[in-house]
């Protein structure tokens, strides 16, 4: 379940070998755990699943041969927990249905034991229902659409200043949007974001504001001493960290004379 | 105020205008002097769709009005210009916003019932985040479920003027028919502004809940014997 | 890729770059078919600028380039135009406000490092129109790349009194969760009741955002012999 990324492979691709996308998994693969759960965690719940196992068989979905397509699916839920995968419910609860539907078409058809709704009918309904609509979202997927297929034909208006207006953002989507960069962020080890006081990076961009207007300044007059013990250290460790950054040069013209801070 | 061809400021403007326009927005353009008619209006946009037939952008209408855009077959040029890559959205995003739209007004849970497994309230968060659905009303059943819709912005971005230009649902092309009417009801109250601003559509939006109970939609029935 | 009029490619990209346009980014259009020569890609541009000269907008050679800008005298006409009262804006924006907001000073370089996708220059600018971000100072390196910080305005839209009172990023996380539980609850309505020893046999889902680019990355490893 890729719910949590815009960025996926194409949903009809479970794999890819060699450079070639291979739609469906050859028998008697060994595939690694880890391909696996990334193979069982593409199906989009249990009615994806099952779609795939009639259609990998080319079976018509009104005509599903109860007991081989349950054995297939028990196998592949048995799979998922042999592996500890996250296994949604609904997994297991579509298992029991077909257990159901299986042990009863083993029973003599009476007309009083038959249910209102028979398990069997309902889940050719919802499988048929469900094609239908992954079918869509296929179809939706390829209609052209703005950013991608389309753009949009502007024009500047120079000799009106654009009003500007802020967008209506919320703190929490603000916050929200962070967690994401965090997570993505994550997949590049080289750019981990540090946890780092956020105060010195202000700090640094403070310096950077009072050395933009002034150009040199007295290393001393950055402190300022009402902030107390930890404003100095804030103070100090943006100075330095500015100074790797090559972004400040800290001179001392002559021994004694006052350090002085310039861009 | 010198005399300008009416065709000349309609071009212009939806040029700048950053939006598609409706016939209303035209005329509030006419602020100090006499509005021209709809019905010049509607004439003068014809022209500039004939005049930009064989050029390289053209003026499309969309569900929220008209925009100048470009021809889809010159993208394979045009992407080079376009430093962000296009988004590229995944199956349960697709599939949950099909639902939507072939099905609504529809609640969550049977968006769930017909996809056979959770929808995570981050799919429905983004989806609103995207402008794409809003709530247009609540069910009259416990719990008053919110009933979700398409937005104009919706079938704005996927070029579309309006739903029954969506491609069939195989199968079920009468019953689409008949939910299209039902939601062109729905849908009148939104009249020209579609509501961007998020809080609107949904107040009680504020952090995606990561956490789904799954086993909250159970789209079987299973007889107890 | 079908052959298309030069004229029609040319006049699309003005359109819809955002910025005026040289014969040089005309050319680093055609990067998959051989380019055009300049003197065809100048005949291109003086046959469009001779057929706009008698509509709303008109072709312009300016110092960096050429673009389409509206005739000065629709100006009466076009300040009428309302701008969106809420103007959208995407997770782009979002996302290089919230990584400028920690990591400042920050180079664009290193914001789209971060993000692992280009920065355009359209985002950049726009954070700098809503006066959220500043240029501090420039790098000393080739090219003097411009460090952006945040503004007071930025901290004031989000009632902020200092950059520390944004939430340590280790934390963000934990309290999100814990947010969206909170929020779980204020939408409980929607909510079925779920039985303790149900939730037991389903485990909420985890987020997965690394499995999509393993598989992408990193196809299935079949062993040869």
């Amino acid at each position: 379940m890729s719910e949590h990324s815009e960025v996926e492979v194409s949903s009809e691709a479970k794999a890819i070998v060699q450079g070639t996308q291979l739609d469906i998994l050859p028998i008697d693969l060994y595939v690694p755990p880890d391909a696996l759960e990334v193979f069982l965690e593409s199906f989009e719940g249990p009615l994806d699943l099952l779609l795939y196992l009639i259609q990998r068989q080319n079976l018509d979905i009104l005509n599903i041969p109860i007991a081989e397509v349950t054995r297939q699916y028990l196998q592949y839920v048995e799979l998922m927990q042999e592996f500890n995968l996250d296994l949604a419910a609904e997994y297991l609860l579509m298992a029991a249905m077909l257990m159901e539907i299986k042990s009863r078409m083993l029973l003599p058809s009476t007309k009083e034991n038959e249910p209102e709704t028979d398990p069997h009918e309902q889940l050719i309904k919802q499988l048929r229902e469900y094609a239908q609509y992954k079918e869509a979202a296929q179809d939706l997927d390829t209609l052209p659409r703005i950013e991608r297929d389309i753009f949009l034909a502007t024009v500047e208006r120079p000799d009106i200043p654009k009003e500007v207006i802020i967008p209506d953002i919320s703190w929490s989507v603000l916050l929200e949007a962070m967690r994401e960069v965090i997570e993505r962020a994550e997949l590049f080890t080289s750019h981990q974001i540090m946890q780092e006081p956020l105060s010195v990076r202000e700090r640094m961009s403070l310096i950077l504001e009072q050395l933009n207007s002034l150009q040199r300044i007295d290393f001393l007059m950055l402190f300022k001493l009402e902030e107390g013990r930890a404003g100095v250290v804030v103070t100090l460790l943006a100075i330095l960290e500015l100074a790797k950054e090559s972004l400040i040069q800290i001179i001392q013209e002559q021994p004694f004379e006052t350090i002085q801070v310039e861009l | 105020m010198t005399e300008q061809p009416l065709k000349n400021i309609i071009e212009a403007a939806l040029f700048t205008a950053g939006k598609p326009l409706t016939i209303d927005h035209f005329i509030d353009l006419f602020v100090e002097v006499e509005p021209p008619e709809r019905r010049e209006i509607r004439t003068a946009l014809q022209a500039l769709q004939e005049e930009y037939a064989e050029r390289g952008i053209e003026l499309l209408q969309v569900a929220s009005g008209y925009r100048f855009q470009t021809k889809a077959d010159l993208t394979p040029w045009l992407k080079h210009l376009q430093p962000e890559r296009s988004p590229r959205y995944s199956r349960a995003v697709l599939e949950t916003i099909a639902i939507i739209a072939y099905r609504q007004p529809i609640t969550r849970r049977e968006i769930e019932s017909i996809r056979g497994i959770a929808v995570s309230s981050d799919i429905m968060k983004r989806l609103q985040d995207y402008n794409w659905i809003r709530i247009l009303a609540r069910r009259d059943t416990p719990g008053h479920p919110a009933l979700y819709g398409t937005t104009r912005a919706f079938l704005d971005y996927f070029n579309l003027k309006n739903l029954s230009d969506l491609p069939p649902l195989t199968e079920l092309r009468e019953n689409l028919e008949k939910q299209s009417e039902l939601f062109e009801e729905l849908i009148a109250p939104e009249k020209e502004i579609v509501p961007t601003n998020l809080e609107e559509i949904a107040p009680e939006k504020k952090i995606v809940p990561k956490k789904e109970i799954l086993l909250k939609t159970n789209p079987f029935v299973i007889t107890q014997p």
